[in-house]
């Protein structure tokens, strides 16, 4: 291969296309031999033999948004990586290993210091300090 | 100097593909490569049962066909035939696309495994974070599964489950940065390649860090495919079966065949990293030593040298299949809140110490592993007294 | 080692960079902060020790120097050259002395970790060796500069820190006045100096040492043009810088803060008010000797140092405060360097500066070990009380050991280097007093206050030491002294080197080309360190801003010269039999104050309670430390500042209160009553409101394009953005 | 042959997806309209040769934007219809006939400007521009960013830094 | 087929999504996925521009960091959008119409 050529991205389309033709096509398929018994019980979410109360798509916990906010940041910061990292041989073997690893240990130390920072405020807890204060709640808090 | 299986087959054959023939070549390979997967999957769950029955002292199926080996194909059968019931109140798009964007992440990420030098599909600059990239959609997916089902249980699997995949993403990115720091270049040949044979030459071996590097990356793949103890998401004796409960039929199926093949592909991706993958010891794999020492045209030894890389690579798989199954029925379920700390507060930090100490490593030990160094070390200090 | 500023900087670095990271850890982490301050002053002293092995032992000439420039900042314009030019200067003096400050420094840092233990414990922060890692810097900045204006940089800075460490213990009565009144004392020698200073800088436009130098080697100084309110230009800065001297090293009229600046802790008495900061004033008297010579103010500076050596140490005799004696000792000491300086004896009195840093250091630490062990169980607080003490020796043996060491260096016992310092200052007054009847004085006050130095230091060891334990209770308490490195190393370490050997025999061996001293002698200090000669630098003016490095290998012909003209070999001769009579007198001396402190105080054959009677006038004089502190008080500032306060107090509110800013007051009524009918009329009524009105017609209109919806805005932006593109 | 029906596809699954986004009525949908925008986009780039950029968008869109994007919905209420004490509906609509005029007419507006800046370039290139070669990105990538623009990847710590605190800070639940 | 304007074509119509949504929508989240559209138009823009005309890789550079920065702004507005969700109850965008709580 001398010259780069975008056939190498075959397999990924192919490969999806062939997930997407999995799902459909045995749903499809599946209309001629699977039962089709619909009923107003059946199709009611399951909620342990109780009659569902209510929908589901209520508020939830604002910990799921810190969670993914923190990996957002951390997901950013790996793709940037990977790229610095992928040279770092290339500029060990000239001699430069020294400046790649400043410039990577400035990039994650500055880094550090956000997550150390949420550590510090709590916001890695998932029982969040000030819930513990009062006990009977905290328990509940766990989901 | 991107080999792929169009490459290899070329260069086996003498014979320049065109796009149209390469397009086929990799259909059949890609077909090939869905169903082989799909039917490890598949036996992963004979597997499953299998060794939990052993851990258990039970027999474990054994009616299917010899020692039960059939029951995935009879439970196929049987969920392919059952009604898919789709909730009054649920998002109907979404409640069948999420199963698709499982399967689509999952398959898509078969591209790039490196079962072998010829036998990748194709070996993109990027393979590594092009892996990344894919699998998080199997976090969308479960994440919509759990949302459209509109049932309370789903939603908490969902969300848990969403949770705790792109938490643990951030440990596996890092403990990936660091050995892409190790090999210099993103693609599967390249991490494998700079790799030995020998467990020596492994990356888990090179350095301390990376020692530890490779326990940190493997609870995270734990986490990452919803393994126990991180079933979190499907934990059945709290949230019923989590963000598949409202699933039946062939759409329960997809998320199940999901993530069999993702463990699988996880547990092939961490052999990669740091195993050493298709790695054969003594450079078998090339094929030139049989070549010289049997004779004979090139393509039996190159074709020798494939079967035995596809041996090495299935054969560590395979353990750390077995290793992920053992786990699951010895460990006991983590809660979320020990989950969010091991995550955030043990292997993140860990695994930042490790990306900096790899690098300080490369950077002081110009790229030597610890072997080399203390064979040096000891040929230099016997060297002295002449 | 390469001598550039960068690689001599970080002797003051280290320290100065100790202080820095010390004066935000102190609070939290004092272990650390102790530990940083240590390690800095410990490798200051390494790299002293670099400089000292290259001067000494390398065996650069006499007058071998080094100096390294660059421009501080640079004021040129309008035809006038301001350049500040700072760098550093080193010759043999200036090694040694590095060498001393960071040794002595050292080693009260590690007495100060033993010392200061408790204080640390309770809360004090460390802030104490926050100020010591300043102060050492100062120091070492001080001895390194090339110029005056550095050196009344870190002279300042010194007494910043002088004053922070006098008042440490804050919540003492005397601590917070003792150390106002050491920095006001020390001013008033401050101004004089920068007075000096200015006077050097108009006229020469420099205030380098080498500059001075080429510059009266020309006859500067001397020209009767440069004359300053009609006397030399040489004797007006000479005496202004000197006073700078007075003021720093506690001379006669300004003396009177050293001993209340013993409230501070022992460590830093030892480090400041002993051994190095009042060094520093001897230092630079020695730096300006060409100047003070030329200027012919020898005899004055003699006076001077003879005044204080003697009334020092007369004052010393009545003191029962163990430190008071060590400060009013100190002071005395100080006197003899001066009258060294005075009589032109350039080496010895160095050599004194050092030798008394070390013995005055090993005393006051051996006092810090004494009075840390004494507790007073009912008040809380040490004792320092002499009364109290009696009979230590048998519980404190190395402080014993260590104290006499030092105690016999300083009353000029043979063989010990207060002997060979002091005596050398004692001879060549002795020489001066022959050929010069102004001389007389100083030399006579010097004996005498020989005896006097021998006797009330063996007082002070026999009161403490020796005898039976006047204060049984207290000497219970006290703990048997064990070895410890922290506490005893430093002191035997230092009462090491109070033998002469160290300075009056030859430490660079066979190297050293034997030269003819006027004794003979093979001694490394009298050949290394010698009176600049000016004429040498009178060169330099060539290359004004220029870096030099005159390296001249080997040793040159020593130019000891204690008074011009003495070289033919019958002087020779002459000053040789002095010296010999001067030294058997000393020796003859110190032996006889030991002898009459023995007999009053050990045998007790003779009373002191008869002297105190016979001579109850002198003696409260002398516990009055003769009136001068009331003199200053009542005289200076009673009756001299505060009538001037209350004269400058009635100008400023007689006079401009009540007509000129009550007179102003009244025209501005007038204009008032016109401005405020404009006021109201004009600017309120018409403009304001006028404004306003119109504004909320603009409002009316502007307020539903502010509506506080974004995407509003966004279309906002968009047609504007469009209107604009399209009408380019 | 192979890059055309990757540009088609690739270009389809864009506007598609940005189609969807506009139409969509519901915001869930929406965002998963926007999840296929972005692979589109992902696409177009392999298309481009920029390798490691398609993975780039793979990574921090799918999975970490669009995630965010989700878990902010669902923490808004998800999808429930109800009214807040404003008056106004809890959800808000996703727009009306008359927002959606405005918006087209916007985009009308300023579509025209950039066609007006960008015409000149599609004159000047005749369609037929021939791709020039390209190898892998990714270590061109790396050793720009830690040359030329290594006070740019530096300082995007620094900003991801300010993003975290900035966010957590605003987000931290108040103890009321 | 491949060729710039193409491309232009591509981010053009995707740029004028995101325009209408920003406009269309009330809904603050749905005007953050505007955001995000509009955004990734630019970013295909300066790679199309980059591999046409330059061939270098200085667009990649910057679109690099439009990722960088988009993800950065979906964070920060996203947590804005929640806190504003808190206090008011509401993610109407003609809610926030006043600077303070």
């Amino acid at each position: 291969m001398s010259s780069f050529n975008l056939d190498v991205y075959m397999p990924v389309l192919i490969l999806i296309a062939f997930a997407v033709v999995m799902v459909v096509g045995v749903l499809v398929a599946g209309i001629l031999i699977r039962p089709q018994n619909p009923e107003e019980l059946k199709l009611s979410p399951y909620e342990c033999g109780e009659e569902p109360v209510g929908p589901a798509w209520s508020n939830f916990n604002i910990r799921f948004y810190v969670t993914a906010l923190v990996f957002i940041i951390f997901d950013v910061e790996g793709a940037l990586m990977f790229p610095v990292a992928a040279v770092f041989q290339k500029f060990n073997k000239i001699g430069q290993g020294g400046v790649l690893f400043g410039t990577l240990f400035l990039f994650v130390a500055i880094l550090v210091v956000g997550i150390v920072y949420c550590w510090k405020k709590g916001d890695l807890d998932w029982v969040r300090s000030y819930q513990v204060a009062n006990d009977d709640t905290s328990k509940k808090e766990v989901n | 100097m991107n080999s792929s299986i169009v490459s290899f087959l070329s260069e086996m054959t003498n014979f320049e593909f065109t796009s149209l023939h390469a397009f086929i070549i990799f259909g059949i390979a890609c077909f090939l490569m869905v169903n082989v997967s799909a039917l490890i999957g598949g036996l992963g769950t004979y597997a499953e049962r299998k060794i939990s029955a052993d851990l258990q002292m039970r027999q474990g199926p054994n009616r299917v066909g010899p020692f039960g080996i059939l029951q995935f194909l009879a439970d196929g059968v049987k969920l392919l035939l059952k009604e898919i019931i789709i909730p009054t109140q649920a998002d109907k798009v979404l409640f069948l696309i999420s199963p698709l964007l499982c399967l689509a992440g999952v398959f898509a990420t078969l591209a790039v495994l490196p079962i072998s030098s010829g036998l990748i599909l194709t070996d993109l600059n990027i393979g590594i974070l092009y892996v990344l990239g894919v699998s998080s959609l199997v976090g969308v997916g479960i994440f919509l599964g759990g949302y459209s089902s509109n049932s309370k249980w789903s939603m908490l699997g969902g969300m848990r489950g969403a949770a705790q995949i792109i938490s643990y993403e951030v440990p596996v990115t890092l403990c990936i940065i660091s050995i892409v720091l190790m090999a210099g270049g993103l693609s599967m040949t390249t991490l494998v390649n700079e790799q030995g044979g020998l467990p020596h030459q492994w990356y888990i071996l090179h350095n301390p860090f990376a020692f530890i590097g490779f326990f940190v990356f493997f609870i995270g793949i734990l986490a990452e495919s919803n393994r126990a103890p991180f079933d979190l998401p499907e934990a059945e004796s709290e949230l019923v079966s989590g963000y598949h409960t409202e699933y039946s039929g062939m759409a329960f199926s997809f998320f199940a065949l999901a993530e069999y093949i993702e463990v699988f592909v996880l547990c092939g991706i961490s052999a990669t990293l740091y195993l050493g993958g298709y790695k054969v010891p003594f450079e078998l794999g090339s094929g030139e030593l049989i070549n010289s020492t049997l004779g004979g045209p090139e393509f039996i030894g190159k074709g020798i040298g494939q079967l035995l890389q596809l041996g090495a690579f299935f054969t560590k798989t395979f353990l750390l299949y077995y290793v992920v199954i053992w786990i699951r029925w010895t460990l006991p379920r983590l809660r979320v809140d020990q989950l969010v700390s091991l995550c955030w507060k043990y292997l993140t930090p860990i695994s930042i110490i490790n990306l900096i100490g790899i690098a300080a490593w490369e950077w002081i030990f110009k790229g030597q592993s610890i072997f080399n160094l203390i064979a040096s070390l000891l040929h230099s200090s016997g060297g002295g007294g002449h | 080692m390469d001598y550039t500023i960068s690689t001599i900087a970080w002797i003051v670095l280290f320290p100065f960079f100790a202080f820095v990271i010390n004066a935000f850890l102190a609070r939290k982490a004092t272990k650390i902060a102790v530990i940083i301050s240590c390690g800095a002053i410990a490798l200051s002293s390494v790299w002293a020790l670099r400089i000292f092995k290259d001067f000494i032992f390398g065996n650069y000439a006499s007058d071998f120097y080094i100096r390294k420039v660059f421009t501080w900042f640079d004021l040129n314009g309008a035809g006038l050259s301001f350049n500040v030019n700072m760098g550093i200067y080193i010759d043999n003096m200036t090694a040694i002395m590095l060498l001393m400050v960071t040794v002595v420094a050292t080693l009260i840092h590690i007495f100060s970790t033993y010392y200061m233990k408790d204080d640390m414990n309770y809360g004090r922060d460390g802030r104490f060796f926050v100020y010591m890692s300043l102060f050492t810097s100062a120091m070492l900045g001080l001895v390194l500069s090339d110029n005056l204006l550095s050196v009344f940089i870190f002279w300042e800075l010194m007494g910043f820190c002088s004053y922070s460490l006098i008042g440490h213990y804050y919540e003492k009565d005397g601590a917070g006045n003792a150390n106002i009144k050491a920095f006001m004392t020390t001013r008033v020698g401050d101004v004089f100096f920068l007075l000096g200073i200015l006077a050097i800088w108009t006229n020469i436009g420099s205030v380098g040492f080498v500059e001075m130098y080429a510059a009266i080697a020309d006859g500067v100084f001397t020209d009767p043009a440069n004359n300053v309110f009609g006397i030399s230009l040489a004797a007006f800065a000479g005496m202004s810088i000197f006073m700078g001297t007075i003021g720093k090293s506690a001379q006669f009229p300004l003396q009177v803060w050293l001993p209340d600046a013993m409230y501070g802790p022992t460590p830093c008495s030892a480090l400041i008010h002993a051994a190095t900061m009042v060094a520093a004033g001897v230092y630079l008297s020695l730096r300006i000797f060409p100047l003070l010579d030329v200027a012919g103010l020898t005899p004055l500076v003699a006076w001077i140092g003879g005044i204080t050596a003697f009334g020092a140490a007369t004052i010393a005799l009545v003191q029962t405060d163990f430190k008071a004696v060590l400060a009013y000792s100190t002071i005395s000491q100080l006197g003899y360097m001066v009258l060294g300086v005075g009589v032109g004896s350039y080496n010895a009195a160095f050599m004194h500066l050092i030798t008394h840093a070390i013995f005055k250091a090993c005393l006051f630490l051996s006092a810090g070990s004494v009075i840390h062990s004494l507790h007073d169980h009912h008040t809380h607080e040490h004792v320092q009380e002499m009364p109290r003490m009696g009979g230590l020796r048998h519980k404190m043996k190395f402080t014993w050991f260590a104290m006499w060491c030092c105690t016999l260096a300083i009353a000029g016992i043979p063989f010990f280097s207060g002997f060979v310092s002091k005596d050398r200052i004692l001879g060549d007054a002795l020489i001066q007093a022959l050929h010069n009847k102004v001389y007389i004085v100083p030399a006579i006050l010097g004996f005498a206050g020989a005896l006097l130095t021998a006797f009330y230091m063996c007082r002070m060891m026999f009161l403490t030491f020796h005898g039976e334990p006047r204060d049984k209770e207290l000497y219970e308490h006290i703990p048997e002294e064990k070895f410890s490195w922290n506490r005893n190393l430093p002191l035997l370490i230092l009462a090491v080197f109070t033998l002469g050997v160290w300075f009056s025999g030859s430490l660079t061996g066979q190297k050293l080309v034997k030269v003819a001293s006027p004794e003979g002698k093979l001694e490394w200090f009298s050949t290394l360190v010698v009176k600049p000669d000016v004429n040498k630098f009178k060169t330099y003016t060539s290359e004004k801003w220029g870096n030099t490095d005159t390296r001249v290998k080997g040793i040159e012909k020593s130019h000891y010269d204690p008074k011009h003209g003495m070289t033919n070999e019958e002087e020779i001769h002459h000053v040789h039999q002095v010296h010999v009579i001067g030294a058997i007198a000393s020796i003859f001396i110190a032996f006889a104050g030991v002898f009459i402190a023995y007999m009053m105080y050990i045998r007790k054959s003779w009373n002191p309670g008869w002297w105190v009677s016979t001579f109850s006038g002198w003696y409260r004089a002398l516990q009055n430390k003769y009136y001068m502190d009331d003199l200053y008080i009542k005289g200076v500032i009673q009756k001299g500042l505060l009538p001037l306060n209350r004269f400058l107090a009635w100008i400023d509110m007689g006079l401009y209160d009540r007509y000129i800013v009550d007179g102003w007051a009244g025209v501005s009524k007038v204009f008032y009553t016109f401005s405020k009918w404009f006021d109201d009329l004009w600017v309120d009524t018409v403009m304001v409101d006028g404004t306003g009105a119109s504004v909320r017609l603009f409002n009316v209109v502007l307020r539903t394009l502010q509506s506080g919806k974004i995407q509003f805005y966004f279309i906002m932006i968009i047609v504007v953005l469009a209107g604009y593109i399209l009408a380019l | 042959m192979f890059i055309d029906i990757m540009f088609i596809l690739s270009a389809l699954l864009t506007l598609g997806g940005a189609f969807g986004v506009v139409a969509s009525k519901n915001i869930m949908h929406a965002c998963i309209y926007l999840l296929g925008s972005l692979f589109g986009v992902a696409g177009l780039y392999a298309t481009l040769g920029a390798d490691f950029l398609a993975a780039m968008q793979l990574v921090v869109y799918a999975g970490g934007i669009i995630i965010l994007m989700l878990f902010a919905i669902m923490l808004t209420g998800g999808h429930k219809e109800a009214v807040n004490k404003f008056g106004l509906d809890k959800i808000p609509s996703m727009g009306s006939v008359k927002t959606f005029l405005i918006g087209s007419f916007s985009s009308l507006i300023i579509g025209s400007v950039v066609l007006k800046i960008i015409a000149s370039i599609i004159n000047s290139h005749d369609g037929s521009g021939k791709l020039p070669e390209f190898s892998s990105s990714v270590e061109k990538i790396g050793t720009l960013l830690v040359t030329d623009h290594v006070l740019s990847f530096e300082i995007s710590s620094v900003l991801l830094l300010g993003a975290l605190v900035g966010a957590a800070v605003i987000s931290r639940p108040r103890k009321q | 087929m491949v060729s710039l304007p193409s491309f232009l074509f591509v981010s053009f119509i995707l740029f004028l999504a995101g325009i209408v949504v920003m406009i269309a929508r009330k809904n603050v989240i749905a005007i953050l996925l505007g955001i995000e559209l509009i955004l990734n138009a630019a970013a295909l823009n300066f790679v199309a521009y980059t591999r046409f005309i330059n061939n270098n890789l200085e667009g990649h550079i910057i679109a690099l960091f439009i990722i960088v920065i988009a993800a950065a702004e979906a964070a920060v507005g996203l947590a804005i959008v929640i806190r504003f969700y808190q206090i008011r109850e509401s993610i109407h965008i003609d809610d926030a119409t006043q600077l303070q709580s």
